[in-house]
């Protein structure tokens, strides 16, 4: 239990420290909302005066950032300008979508990965091997800007599939299956595009981690004990590759959000991306922040779930051999 | 007879400090006392754990022991501060287990054996050169061989390779941290002599760490036995082999293997 | 009697990714009789590891069996198929490697580790496995053999974990175990309680044993019958105190000179110099026309460097390639 | 022939391809800027050996495009009028490398303007601005990644090298940086920093950016690797004959971290570039008309260009030989370690 207080206590460090930072980042920023205002010749010095006094930007760093966490325990996390409403709902609307497609993703990829991984590992050196590898290094040198572009422009000229968005029109009135039916159909493309782009990072890390415990020495013993192939690639080779699986299970969900953001933004998908992009172009602070935080506890909740897993799967963490 | 190193009641305590826990303390070392005479050797052996190592790194001034006081050639270094100690280290030397590890792999023969000169700052390029050279000479390693790497060099060559590197700075103190341990019978045999040879020629004192007994009782002139960080027992090398008085030196010689088929319960055919 | 293992004529080599190959084991042949224990003696690079694994077909992939025949109870391994050298392999013949610490799964509990052997190997109901696994590891651990079953690699001492591996090494009731250093990891009083567990085990399952080790006194009151390898050659075999007492080859000889003397020798005969073999062992990689031991050896002679000695039968039962006892 | 081993290849593929975009003003034919109203959005020209009387030429050619009748945007060649392409042309005036002035281009045409890949909606060539928009990219990628390493050894060392406290509080603010998805803090940074400035702030403003986005992964690499090498045999032994901190650095310590660093090296460039492409794309990075591979993409995201122009997809494909050069030799920079650890920690291409 020790285990779960101590990961627990450090990612709630983890998030007080990115809160911070971000307000930290902040403050040196030149500019804000109502600096943009004050270029506008319709409003008067005096009126952005008073908005800045009345949002209290003209007060130090700390009463700011005590202001913000003070909002934050009651549900709103600042207060977006351009939005003229609190930052909390209109990030929850956004943050759900871009969950919803992030998680797919991850799902999807993982269910890809494991077994492509464990099938090039076994063949090392040998066709499918090969072939896989070859694939994962075609794929890996397509980012995912120019995959999610070329997709869209597939999707354009073929008309196979929506070519953005999440509803399709008439979204209201359609029925609970039909309304499933139609933003599944929509997922369809950035789904694959991030995917596609995950995919091979994902295959070649579970074909190292596989291999590498393929060339173990308590295999070999194993082996010379008789213990059939099979029960050696998927019983003792699995387990003993858990750990660094499940640790990348953590860096894939930090990858597959990275790339949702520009995939949402090519594919106006209505997630965080868009929403944290019109932001930074209005320097609507305070969204710009709360965005980055709620990446950043969807990341940490991933690593969480993580160690979850690690310290069910590995006894050297229950009975705290690997304390140091 | 002139002690060259004295140790007197030192102690080593691990402390680690821990977020959510309370300090947990290790002890290494507890009240530990022994001295070397000069010219001579004094085997230490001991089981892993029993804090062998961590004693060699006190001696050779890479740790500091948490008390007590450690006297070589007549000066206290145990109150020393780093600076002086850095003038204190070239006149004890550490041979490691493992050559493998302590050669810089991306280094030379050569290099590897003026190294230490090349810090001191002594001698200029050739002079240092010469001297390596004649290192290897005395070590029996081939002059066509200096120019190759560390890492072309079997087990037993670069085990000479290090003795030559920690003889190049002429130390009074060599301190062998189971040097002989990773080797092969028959190459273990050459290494001892080559040391033995040195210790003739160069008068030079040795510390031999080991759990070997049969090559502590082959090389030392005194053995120390120790365990769980105390040392239980020290003497003349052949009274403590010939008359142990501890349990532990006891079971330590009836450990060592033996070539005569007798020391053996008879097998029943 | 019959020989439980019958090894002829074993060509070893292992072949580098640019093809080029470099003997290890070279013509290598001897048998082990039922409940006898062999020692194969040799230092590093002369092919005792490689001899342990070709005997049971684990060699690494780089490694190539090239020639001879591997003769066990009945079958020869080098012909088996895949499934018949599963079915050898942890039954027939068990392995103790010389590190335990990396030989044991590090995520899996101990009983289960031991009881996946048998299930390997035997038909039985889950009950009958685990009664059957705490019965094995009673036989290593007297004390505490369901503590154990409990706990995992990392939780026991480098002894406990060797004793571990040598009870799945006898779980299915084997003819052979071979055993690749298994002390040279340990401390010397944990190496006597390995080699004594070995003494017992033995006698109580009349099981034929192969000892691979560097260090010759470990042979000594241990192996009945002692192979000596140098750069991949048989170069001695015969009793174990023949070979160690009075060895024949000029490089045991040398080897046994070098072993510092035991303590019952005079004290001034301890601090005199040790009789040492000059040189290197020699660079296999490099082919060579005559004996391995030639450039080191102080009885050479002219044949020595042009043609590779035959093994002499000094007796029955005693054998050495060396000219030095005729052709 | 000289025999180049495993990932000196690359390097040497990766050098040649930068050479190329390094010179940009001789390979390309037209200044990136200079704009030709009459020809927006031309797809890429034809180049015919074959005429349409079916005579065969030696000097390739092409022929001059005119809008179709009726249309304002569709063009078709005009068959009379062909016009043969010319090699070491006088063109625009450049500076090679930034230095030498030259006029002479490596091909070009008299009569009219070729556009190989096609015009842009100023009609501007996009040969030219790929090739001109790619030394923008790569030196932002570079200049980012020397950057980041730069911190990164910093850093890393320092913690290593001290351990303590100073290690703890070092590595924790590098957890800080790496618990954020990195586009994120990317997008973070920038939006922190003045929105309208000059191409060349711009430029600056995002090495900057891109270059504290990333030390904390290299920061921690090194730190391992410094720290396992502090405890090896032989930094002990050294220190056993009175070696200093500064001496054991140099000649022990840092030597360890090289192909880590160089490895890192060869993964953090092209994540570079595509970050840069990433800001541009976005509007966040250099403003027009200086054109990056970003921003060249960037008009794709109106609908009508997506349907209508396909080749102004063509800037994306310009950096997939890069990438596959970069994979390239970190793969056999890896393959030379001989772990394919570092492979894992590096976690393949992008964070």
């Amino acid at each position: 239990m020790r285990y779960f207080l101590r990961r627990w206590m450090q990612a709630v460090f983890l998030l007080i420290g990115v809160s911070i930072l971000t307000f930290l980042f902040s403050a040196i920023a030149p500019g804000n909302y109502f600096d943009e205002m004050r270029l506008n010749p319709q409003i008067s010095p005096e009126t952005v005066a008073a908005l800045r006094a009345q949002y209290q930007l003209d007060r130090p760093l700390p009463v700011r950032y005590a202001r913000w966490v003070n909002s934050l325990l009651h549900g709103e996390m600042g207060f977006s300008f351009a939005n003229n409403s609190p930052v909390a709902p209109l990030l929850w609307a956004r943050a759900r979508n871009t969950l919803l497609l992030t998680l797919t993703a991850t799902l999807i990829a993982w269910a890809l990965a494991l077994p492509l991984g464990i099938w090039s590992a076994e063949t090392r050196g040998r066709l499918p091997d090969r072939a896989l590898s070859g694939a994962t290094a075609a794929l890996l040198v397509i980012p995912e800007l120019v995959l999610a572009l070329g997709l869209l422009i597939l999707a354009v000229r073929s008309g196979w599939f929506p070519t953005g968005g999440m509803f399709s029109v008439g979204f209201e009135i359609l029925s609970p299956m039909q309304k499933f039916r139609d933003v599944a159909w929509h997922m369809e493309l950035p789904v694959l595009a991030l995917v596609l782009s995950a995919l091979p990072i994902l295959v070649r890390h579970v074909r190292a981690a596989v291999a590498e415990v393929l060339d173990a020495p308590f295999l070999r013993a194993a082996a010379s004990h008789g213990i059939p192939q099979r029960t050696l690639h998927y019983k003792y080779a699995l387990r003993a590759a858990a750990n660094p699986l499940i640790s990348l299970f953590g860096f894939s969900l930090g990858v597959l959000l990275s790339g949702s953001l520009l995939v949402e933004v090519v594919m106006s998908w209505p997630g965080l991306g868009p929403l944290l992009l019109e932001a930074i172009l209005a320097r609507d602070l305070y969204v710009v922040i709360g965005g980055v935080l709620c990446s950043t506890i969807f990341l940490v909740a991933g690593n969480f779930f993580a160690d979850v897993l690690m310290y069910w799967a590995d006894p050297r963490i229950r009975t705290g051999a690997a304390a140091k | 007879m002139d002690r060259l190193l004295i140790v007197e009641k030192i102690e080593k305590r691990y402390g680690r400090a821990h977020v959510l826990g309370a300090k947990q303390e290790v002890t290494a070392l507890l009240d530990v006392s022994f001295s070397i005479g000069r010219g001579s050797t004094l085997a230490l052996v001991g089981e892993s754990g029993s804090g062998k190592s961590t004693l060699a790194l006190c001696i050779a001034c890479l740790e500091r022991p948490t008390s007590g006081k450690i006297v070589f050639n007549r000066n206290e270094i145990t109150v020393l501060d780093e600076k002086q100690l850095r003038e204190v280290r070239p006149q004890i030397q550490l041979v490691f287990q493992d050559p493998a590890r302590s050669l810089n792999p991306r280094f030379s023969a050569l290099e590897l054996v003026s190294e230490p000169l090349l810090v001191q700052g002594r001698l200029d390029k050739r002079e240092r050169e010469a001297r390596a050279r004649a290192l290897l000479g005395q070590v029996g390693i081939p002059q066509e061989k200096a120019l190759q790497r560390a890492e072309e060099f079997s087990g037993g060559q670069r085990q000479r390779l290090a003795i030559a590197r920690a003889l190049s700075l002429e130390p009074k103190l060599l301190i062998l941290d189971e040097a002989l341990s990773a080797l092969d019978c028959s190459v273990q045999a050459q290494i001892a002599n080559l040391l033995m040879e040195l210790q003739g020629r160069l008068g030079l004192t040795y510390l031999f760490i080991t759990h070997d007994f049969a090559m502590a009782g082959h090389l030392a002139h005194e053995i120390a036995v120790m365990e769980q960080g105390r040392v239980v027992e020290i003497g003349a090398a052949d009274e403590v082999l010939g008359t142990p008085n501890q349990e532990v030196t006891r079971r330590l010689i009836a450990a060592m293997p033996r070539l005569t088929a007798e020391a053996h319960a008879p097998r029943a055919v | 009697m019959i020989s439980l293992l019958q090894v002829q004529d074993l060509h070893v080599a292992y072949i580098s990714g640019a093809g080029k190959v470099s003997p290890a084991l070279e013509g290598v042949s001897f048998d082990v009789l039922p409940g006898e224990t062999l020692g194969v003696l040799g230092e590093s690079g002369s092919g005792k590891s490689t001899l342990a694994l070709a005997l049971v077909r684990l060699l690494p992939g780089n490694a190539e069996i090239q020639k001879g025949a591997i003769q066990f109870e009945g079958q020869d391994l080098l012909r088996a198929r895949p499934r018949a050298l599963e079915r050898v392999r942890g039954a027939r013949i068990g392995l103790v490697f010389q590190e335990p610490s990396l030989a044991l799964h590090p995520t899996i509990r101990i009983g289960k580790q031991v009881s996946d052997v048998l299930a390997a190997h035997e038909a039985a109901s889950r009950a009958a496995r685990h009664q059957k696994t705490l019965q094995l590891l009673r036989e290593v651990f007297p004390a505490d053999a369901s503590r154990i079953a409990d706990s995992y690699p990392h939780q026991l001492s480098g002894g406990q974990q060797q004793r571990v591996l040598i009870a799945q090494a006898i779980a299915c009731g084997p003819s052979l175990i071979i055993a690749d250093e298994p002390t040279a990891s340990l401390d010397p009083t944990t190496q006597q309680e390995i080699l004594e567990l070995f003494r017992m085990l033995r006698e109580k399952f009349n099981l034929s044993l192969i000892l691979i080790t560097h260090n010759p006194p470990l042979l000594a009151g241990l192996a009945d019958r002692v192979l000596v390898l140098y750069a991949g050659k048989v170069v001695e075999i015969g009793p174990t105190e023949q070979v160690l007492g009075s060895p024949q080859h000029p490089y045991t000889h040398a080897l046994m000179q070098s072993v510092p003397p035991g303590l019952d020798e005079p004290a001034k005969d301890r601090k005199s110099r040790l009789r040492v073999i000059p040189g290197e062992a020699p660079n296999l990689a490099v082919l060579m026309n005559g004996c391995r031991f030639e450039s080191r050896c102080t009885d050479r002679m002219e044949q020595c460097a042009e043609r590779e000695p035959p093994a002499v039968a000094m007796s029955e039962v005693h054998a050495v390639s060396c000219f030095k006892y005729g052709e | 022939m000289i025999q180049l081993s495993g990932w000196k290849r690359w390097l040497l593929a990766i050098v040649v391809l930068h050479g190329i975009v390094a010179c940009a003003g001789f390979f390309a034919p037209y200044d990136p800027t200079e704009q030709d109203r009459e020809h927006p959005y031309l797809p890429p020209m034809r180049i015919h050996l074959v005429d349409t009387q079916g005579h065969f030429h030696f000097r390739p050619f092409f022929y001059a495009e005119q809008l179709r009748v009726g249309s304002f945007d569709q063009f078709e060649e005009h068959s009379q009028q062909a016009i043969p392409l010319r090699f070491f042309v006088t063109g625009a005036r450049y500076d090679l490398l930034g230095l030498l002035p030259f006029r002479t281009h490596l091909f070009g045409a008299e009569a009219s303007r070729v556009y190989l890949l096609g015009s842009d909606a100023y009609g501007r060539d996009q040969l030219s601005r790929i090739l001109y928009g790619g030394q923008i990219s790569l030196l932002a990628g570079m200049l980012g990644a020397g950057l980041t390493l730069l911190i990164g050894v910093l850093i890393g060392a320092t913690a290593g090298y001290l351990g303590g406290w100073r290690d703890g509080l070092l590595m924790r603010v590098a957890e800080l940086f790496m618990a954020l998805p990195w586009l994120y803090l990317l997008f973070a940074l920038r939006a922190f920093l003045p929105l309208s400035v000059s191409p060349v702030q711009a430029f600056f403003l995002i090495i900057l950016v891109i270059g504290a986005v990333g030390w904390a992964r290299p920061a921690r690499l090194v730190r391992g690797v410094v720290l396992s090498a502090r405890e090896r045999d032989f930094v002990r032994a050294a220190r056993g004959f009175g070696a200093t901190d500064s001496y054991l650095l140099r000649r022990h310590i840092l030597p360890e971290t090289s192909s880590v660093i160089l490895t890192q090296a060869a993964i953090l460039v092209p994540q570079f570039v595509l970050a840069e492409m990433t800001l541009s794309f976005l509007g966040l990075g250099v403003p027009e008309p200086v054109p990056s591979w970003g921003s060249l993409l960037a008009s794709l995201q109106q609908y009508s260009v997506l349907v209508s122009y396909w080749w102004m997809y063509l800037p994306a494909l310009a950096i997939v030989p890069f990438f596959l050069g970069y994979l390239g030799l970190a793969s056999a920079l890896q393959q030379d370690a001989g772990t394919e650890k570092i492979v894992r920690t590096a976690g393949g291409s992008r964070w």
